[in-house]
């Protein structure tokens, strides 16, 4: 087992379950099983994170993806679906043409992307990437910081008016 | 060291598929919160490919893990005013699918 | 010396001396070490529970002026073990109308992600089994499976009662989290790292200790931590007298006991950062190489599961507005007080 | 390859196996008796009305939501409470204005009455 085994085999792992749980997310009749596999899908990412040396971005990953967005999603799954009816139609009339597309626009992708030359950077990443990043929000991407600040704000503003019962 | 590693395009390859997932559960789904959950399987593919190129291309600078912690705040932000307009949309159609929503027709 | 890694290293270096000698390669050797590590971890953190289980009937019984479990071994040691043989036998009744695979994996997900945070837990001088350089962040973040279980055991069962358990145990849940997470912050700011064990080695005499530096800080985490466990005076989600069992109601037999077992790691769980975050962690109070450094580690998140016992019976229950408008209204404000109060030391201090 | 989070990896794998372990033991171990009415949903042993499609109120959903935007907000503060005593002053007025913009937030939900339980 040498490294370079060890490297792709998680790698093959981890997409294969990306994959799967992306195709169980638009597939599955159930919007439960839907958002439980959304669940997985996020942490099989952290997990290619984690491959991509990006450490504090896995975490956020699990921490905000799974803990906050999922997790609201399911909130909105629970207020809005009944178990009992799930046997509903889930897709509309576009499956087939949406399929070609989608095939279409993959090969597309493919195409584009696989000659084209990147330039690839031996450069070392820095040694405590947190710390890098703390540092660069303060510095160089002060105002996109501050800017998320009101971002949120304004979403809280906005829900709490729409979602608040008359 | 033999055998191939994992190297850039394999990321973005993965990416690829992972966005078109999400563009095919855009396109079909009939219920809104599917929808946003493939949105968000969308921003993912979107992040594979900032932080790969961020491990790649610029390791040093970092560029790719600030944007893709920005894009991971904007979908939260995205995520929980689409879903209270879920709720509001559920409260007056009793329902979610978006394809009886269509008051904006006429 | 009685520290135990050393006594790990020797048999360690026994099982990995056999297994090169069978031809496994370096890489699949540490990984076999890590399983093996996993698994004995596992037992041990089962048996810790276990104890624990004794000690709370034991300690309410006390407190109550009763005797507790006394039959099965001295004043009914393995009494915990015996009630896990019966609860390995018990029939699982599951109601015709679950969603199977959701019903299914709530306990798994619930358990292994409250395992999972041992990972980087420092246990003793040398007793870390990788200390990740997000540490902190990571704990948080594994932990956040606890309310995907919750919903997922509250959904799952079909059930009046345990959709409304499952729904108020993962709002208490979320709400405590933001202000646990935020009085952890104030360690980090003076710490200024992430990892587990770098912390702990920060705080090498009782002085150090960052509970001196952070009171409001610590009692804020000791409240949220509480409420985390769904401990008394915060365990609405048990309320059995309103909500049956909560979202366990449709569970039996096995799947039961990973979701009671949980608990107690959970409870486990919140003691380790305290020690770990604000009282030393392994080190003793006078210095690194005072007595066995597991045995500290262990006596002093002993005695905050103590604490949480104590709180059992001597608080009554919230009511659930309280119980929402107190982790908004109180302990949110505080923690900012709390981080621009720290913000504003580390000016005047350092 | 075996960096820190190998052992995560393995823990996740190891921990699941023993659980899934323990549950295909008590399968073996355990009697069966079905009987149809251990197949019925619980509820206090009246046989059950309706289902559990019973419409929950949004305020759990209202919890969730302020829940989402502050856990964002924590997540930034962790990188910046990494680099406090590094980066002076700066970075503690830069981070006391994100926090005032937030806490705005939170105090205006609260005078618009969605923190009240009832």
């Amino acid at each position: 087992m040498s490294d370079a085994f060890l490297t792709n085999l998680t790698f093959y792992v981890l997409s294969f379950c990306v994959i799967a749980g992306g195709i169980f997310v638009v597939s599955s009749r159930n919007l439960f099983h839907s958002a439980v596999f959304l669940v997985f899908t996020l942490f099989s990412v952290a997990g290619i994170f984690v491959m991509q040396h990006a450490y504090f971005l896995a975490a956020i990953q699990v921490l905000i993806y799974v803990g906050a967005v999922a997790m609201l999603m399911i909130f909105g799954v629970m207020l809005t679906t009944q178990l009992t009816n799930v046997r509903l139609r889930h897709v509309n009339e576009q499956a087939w043409p949406a399929f070609a597309v989608c095939l279409f626009f993959l090969g597309f992708l493919v195409y584009g992307l696989w000659d084209t030359p990147f330039k690839i950077s031996q450069a070392a990443a820095p040694a405590e990437v947190t710390r890098a990043i703390g540092t660069l929000l303060m510095t160089e991407y002060v105002l996109p910081f501050e800017v998320v600040s009101v971002l949120l704000l304004v979403a809280l503003i906005g829900a709490v008016v729409i979602a608040k019962k008359e | 060291m033999a055998e191939a590693t994992i190297s850039l395009n394999h990321y973005l390859m993965l990416s690829g598929i992972l966005f078109t997932i999400g563009v095919f559960g855009v396109l079909t789904r009939r219920n809104a919160i599917a929808i946003l959950m493939s949105v968000e399987l969308m921003f993912n593919a979107v992040n594979i490919t900032l932080v790969a190129f961020s491990d790649f291309v610029t390791p040093a600078a970092l560029t790719g893990q600030i944007i893709a912690l920005f894009t991971i705040v904007v979908a939260a932000a995205e995520a929980a005013v689409a879903l209270a307009v879920v709720l509001l949309i559920y409260r007056s159609f009793k329902g979610i699918n978006v394809d009886r929503i269509n008051f904006m027709k006429w | 010396m009685l520290e135990l890694r050393g006594l790990i290293d020797a048999i360690w270096g026994l099982i990995s001396g056999l297994l090169s000698g069978l031809g496994f390669s370096p890489n699949l050797i540490s990984l076999i070490g890590y399983a093996i590590i996993a698994a004995v971890l596992f037992g041990v953190v089962a048996l810790i529970v276990l104890f624990l289980v004794w000690w709370e009937r034991k300690v309410s019984a006390h407190m109550q002026d009763r005797l507790g479990p006394m039959r099965v071994g001295w004043h009914g040691v393995i009494q915990t073990i015996a009630d896990a043989l019966k609860l390995l036998q018990k029939e699982d009744i599951t109601p015709k109308a679950i969603d199977f695979p959701i019903h299914f994996w709530a306990p798994v997900i619930t358990f292994v992600a409250a395992f999972m945070v041992y990972v980087t837990v420092p246990f003793g001088k040398g007793l870390i089994v990788s200390d990740l350089s997000v540490g902190i962040l990571y704990i948080i973040a594994i932990t956040t499976f606890t309310v995907i279980g919750l919903l997922m055991a509250g959904w799952g069962s079909n059930n009046k009662y345990s959709l409304l358990g499952g729904f108020r145990s993962a709002a208490q849940v979320i709400s405590y989290e933001v202000p646990l997470t935020l009085a952890l912050l104030g360690v980090i700011m003076i710490a200024q790292t992430l990892s587990l064990g770098a912390i702990v080695t920060q705080q090498d005499t009782i002085f150090k200790w960052y509970v001196w530096r952070q009171p409001l800080g610590f009692a804020i985490f000791w409240i949220a931590a509480t409420a985390e466990c769904n401990r008394t005076p915060f365990d609405l989600p048990e309320a059995d007298s309103e909500l049956v069992a909560g979202f366990v109601t449709e569970y039996s037999g096995m799947k039961f006991a990973m979701f009671f077992l949980a608990e107690f790691v959970n409870m486990f769980t919140a003691s380790v950062i305290a020690v770990t975050l604000f009282f030393g962690g392994w080190m003793s109070p006078f210095g690194p190489d005072f007595g066995p450094s597991w045995l500290w580690f262990l006596g002093k998140t002993l005695f905050f599961v103590f604490v949480l016992m104590w709180f059992r019976w001597t608080y009554p229950r919230l009511r659930v507005d309280q119980l929402m408008g107190f982790a908004w209204k109180v302990l949110l404000p505080l923690a900012f007080l709390n981080i621009l109060l720290t913000g504003i030391g580390i000016y005047i201090f350092d | 390859m075996v960096s820190e989070f190998t052992a995560v990896a393995v823990f996740l794998l190891v921990g699941t196996g023993i659980v899934l372990f323990t549950f295909g033991l008590a399968k073996v171990i355990r009697p069966s008796a079905p009987h149809p009415v251990k197949l019925e949903t619980y509820e206090c042993g009246e046989t059950p009305l309706g289902t559990a499609e019973i419409q929950y109120n949004v305020r759990f959903y209202i919890y969730a939501l302020l829940f989402v935007i502050f856990d964002v907000e924590v997540v930034f503060l962790f990188p910046w409470a990494l680099v406090y005593r590094s980066l002076g002053f700066f970075a503690f007025v830069e981070m006391l204005i994100f926090i005032a913009i937030l806490v705005f937030g939170l105090f205006y939900a609260w005078k618009k009455g969605v923190l009240k339980w009832f």
